[in-house]
């Protein structure tokens, strides 16, 4: 090694010395530094999960300037990797797995710890070889409300979630959710969160103190995953998640309690000509302040249609339990907010590998205002 | 019953099939029921987008007669995936050097020829990098994760010990009532 | 682990029995059983090397049908991985490097031999962490002319090759080139190789019988890299050498000898108008039976073109030493052929990315008679 | 020179520096030379296509004044790879948490707006999986490896701990006498 690094600068001696002859420094030119950029940690920024589908094993989260959509920088997150954005702190997460020859070798499983400022690995920690190589959905990795606990949904295919103790710096525990998969924190409660079952319940979780094991409850019956089935994807507002069905049933479920309760459903395209319905991977996103939710929809839906891009965006106001707003879009199959003082959408176009920046109107219209290639095959996308 | 099972069977190795037998007894068909939910059509195959598939499920007209490295060949109303036909595979055979996925799932579609209903087993290849070629996604029957046995959003190359995705196969195991 | 296989099948159980109630077999259907495919030995097949430039980490080298194009199988080639196509032999090599993780971790670098049966790899073999982490130049990995050794060019960026001892199978040696680059073997000494060299000469090396070490002798300065520099890939027949510089200058050098001889050079382009040059990565093809090198050009060259696509492909008849057919072709950066009883060229098209096949033609015309899209960046071709 | 040759080290930490005089006193400037041959202007940076470049060079004329996003900025008319300005960097910054090559090469490229020729110090950024934007390719005085201070189809990343290739940025550091 060290001969090698000789021989490096040996070249690059070389490569000085040898422009030199014809060369002359300006007295007042003064030669640029070359640095490595950072964020600051309070930049408003959209992280653009990417599968990479056709070079899988190197998949990546595009770092976007929100008001350009201008990368300004990028997260590796290997074969199939799992990207979650925390509300307090300044770090991001990446759960992958790894074949120490790319495609062989044996398989090993981590959870990574990205900083937001300088967008370096700051920790990792090995976690069991199970957690789902699967297309990016939020509830596929999640942290307790205090941060305390990391939640990796695993799937061999039987299902578990990997719990990591942030604190101790590794693997507390390992919970079965066999029929159940994604996780949805309480808020209230740092040792308590849900998952989605096939039967139609929801099943809630309760950690002991070292995140080694947990009891579960089942709620009620609350939906029909053959005759209507949830989107994986929730949106949430405290203890309330708000669910849509294949079929555009809204339900706001709350995970407060000891078990999750339905607090309300309603149809959302109910006295609409055109069998509109929800479509994509992450088909939906609140403002929880206006009380609006939006969603990606397609009309003639049908069974299989689920992942279909959306021709409309409609914004659903919560409290009138009605259409306020319908705007076209471009095709596009995600939708997420960047909330703040005047908040945005984002929405991804997968025929045009391109990210769209929507301005929200009065009224629950929505208006298209930015549009930028990236990536390959985005699915998830979240503001921050 | 017993003979579909064995013929579903038959496509995994010698070793695979004692651990599978084992296995049923050990478990019992109730308890494997209960551990991931009823499911009526199993199984499904790769994270997928819906690229140039916007226009949903098509018919399978029989005077169209697409080939099987086209989307719309019939044995794929339910595939997702990398067509392991435009891969080096063919309809039933991984790539060279591939290797062919422990768990599969199996999808009813209509040969339009016949216009019966034929049962296929889509089987992910495995082990090698990602062919890249022949991105189809049909969604039909899918669901979430919660009915592991049908969703196709996932890795079903995930138990292997060379896990990586290479392509999918189509294979006819049988024929269905509804045919 | 052993939980984890019970799931597994208990999920493929589970299809089948819940498959059963609505389902029965007809009595004549016969199921397909899922098997892997081979490919004969004996089957023609042109291999695409692809650096896959935007996922660099995941190279591969599509092999494909040379009458359809269509893909018959892949091989992986890692982070920007060297491809050899021996002769004689029913094997394929790739020299490469893996982090193990993707990105990150101790870089390892590897030989790594494949069956061409069945794509399997049948043997790795460590080698010093030093390959060239380049571009697809054929130049860089070689066999001695019986198979014994395999040699691997290395840049830190100073320049050496690793000799890889194929019988013992492991690193023998390693021989330094510095200021020179490529691997030419001698095909009729088993344990000499020459390399091209930045002062305008090439040199020879003789390897000692345990391949460890190697003695160099120079040959005369031959060309000037300034001036007018010669592409690294060459075309060899026998123990003769075919060079082409930036400019079109043809050099016919022996390296049966000691030291390398040039037996002759002649312009290709001497009495045509139009400034016309080669240009590419691998920017001719021989067909050694015919007397005939095909070669990419490009009109209106200059300092800097030396990589720009084809506009024709001219043939030289190499005893007349003059051109023999001019044919128009798609843009054009790589020519290889594939030998055979009718011999036909591949092209690689850099700006649609894909291979064009051509049929050659009476009097040194070729005719592009099948193209097809094949990867992302194929930089290397052979046929076999 | 020795001016010029601090300014180009100054690019590097301290630590390298020290290395760098080091290799200076063991090797000498002729053994430098010797090693790789005569130089004209240094360096290059990695495996490229010349992508939609098959045009060749433009002149950089002033009126269409490209921005650093685009390849025929005037820095880059020697640079072969992802611009970092389109990657999260900046003309002379790597993008957050990628690192600054230890080994660069320079070029001279002309300003159209004094006209004056500068140096321009070709640094690759590493140890990120690769950008893929804003692919450039110019070939001005490239050569083949056995001149592999001007050689441009390898991946100059290759000294680094982590030699992953992920973008190029293009610094001044000087002005060509031609200027």
């Amino acid at each position: 090694m060290r001969q090698n690094s000789r021989e490096v600068f040996a070249t690059l001696l070389l490569a000085s010395a040898a422009v030199l002859p014809t060369v002359a420094t300006a007295e007042d030119l003064r030669p640029e530094k070359v640095t490595v950029a950072r964020l600051d940690a309070a930049t408003p920024r959209i992280y653009a999960v990417d599968i990479a589908i056709n070079h899988i094993v190197d998949g990546r989260a595009y770092v976007l300037n929100p008001e350009t959509l201008e990368m300004i920088g990028l997260i590796g997150t290997g074969f199939a990797g799992q990207f979650y954005v925390p509300k307090g702190r300044d770090e991001v997460y990446v759960a992958t797995s790894y074949y120490p020859k790319l495609t062989r070798g044996d398989r090993s499983d981590w959870l990574e710890v990205y900083d937001t400022q300088t967008l370096e690995l700051k920790k990792e920690i090995r976690i069991v070889s199970r957690r789902a190589q699967a297309l990016n959905y939020r509830p596929l990795m999640q942290a307790s409300t205090d941060g305390r606990f990391m939640f990796v949904q695993n799937a061999t295919p039987a299902t578990s979630v990997t719990v990591v103790d942030m604190k101790a710096g590794k693997q507390s525990g390992e919970v079965p959710n066999p029929g159940c998969y994604g996780i949805y924190p309480a808020a209230a409660k740092p040792n308590v969160f849900s998952t989605l079952c096939g039967d139609g319940t929801m099943r809630s979780f309760t950690l002991d103190a070292k995140g080694a094991k947990a009891s579960a409850k089942a709620s009620a019956k609350f939906f029909d995953a053959d005759k209507d089935a949830l989107f994986l994807h929730a949106e949430q507002d405290g203890d309330t998640l708000w669910f849509v069905s294949f079929q555009g049933v809204v339900h706001k479920v709350s995970i407060a309690g000891e078990t999750a309760t339905v607090e309300d459903s309603f149809a959302l395209a109910k006295d609409v000509e055109g069998d509109w319905r929800p479509g994509g991977y992450q088909p939906m996103a609140l403002d929880a302040k206006a009380g609006m939710l939006y969603v990606l929809m397609h009309k003639g839906g049908a069974e299989g249609s689920h992942k279909n891009p959306a021709e409309e965006i409609w914004a659903i106001d919560l409290k009138a339990k009605k259409v306020a707003g319908r705007s076209p879009t471009q095709p596009a199959t995600t939708l997420a907010i960047l909330p703040g003082a005047k908040p945005a959408l984002f929405g991804v176009n997968p025929i045009d590998a391109a990210v769209i920046r929507y301005d929200i109107e009065a009224g629950g219209a929505v208006k298209e205002t930015k549009t930028a290639k990236v990536g390959e095959a985005v699915i998830q996308l979240e503001g921050k | 019953m017993l003979s579909l099972f064995n013929r579903l069977m038959s496509k995994i190795d010698g070793a695979t099939e004692i651990v599978v037998r084992r296995s049923a007894q050990l478990h019992g068909r109730r308890s494997a029921l209960a551990h991931i939910g009823k499911v009526i059509v199993g199984g499904a195959v790769l994270p997928m987008l819906p690229f140039d598939r916007s226009e949903g499920l098509r018919a399978h007209a029989a005077d169209a007669e697409p080939t099987d490295q086209a989307c719309e060949y019939w044995r794929y109303c339910a595939l997702d995936g990398f067509l392991c036909t435009c891969c080096g595979g063919s309809i039933s055979s991984c790539p060279p050097g591939a290797s062919v996925s422990k768990v599969t799932w199996v999808g009813t579609c209509q040969n339009p020829k016949d216009n019966k209903s034929y049962l296929i087993s889509y089987n992910d290849c495995c082990g090698k990098t990602s062919c890249g070629r022949c991105l189809c996604n049909f969604n039909l029957r899918e669901r979430p994760g919660y009915r592991m046995g049908v969703h196709n959003d996932i890795n079903w190359c995930m138990a292997e010990k060379h896990g990586m995705y290479h392509c999918t196969v189509a294979a006819v195991v049988g024929i269905s009532d509804a045919g």
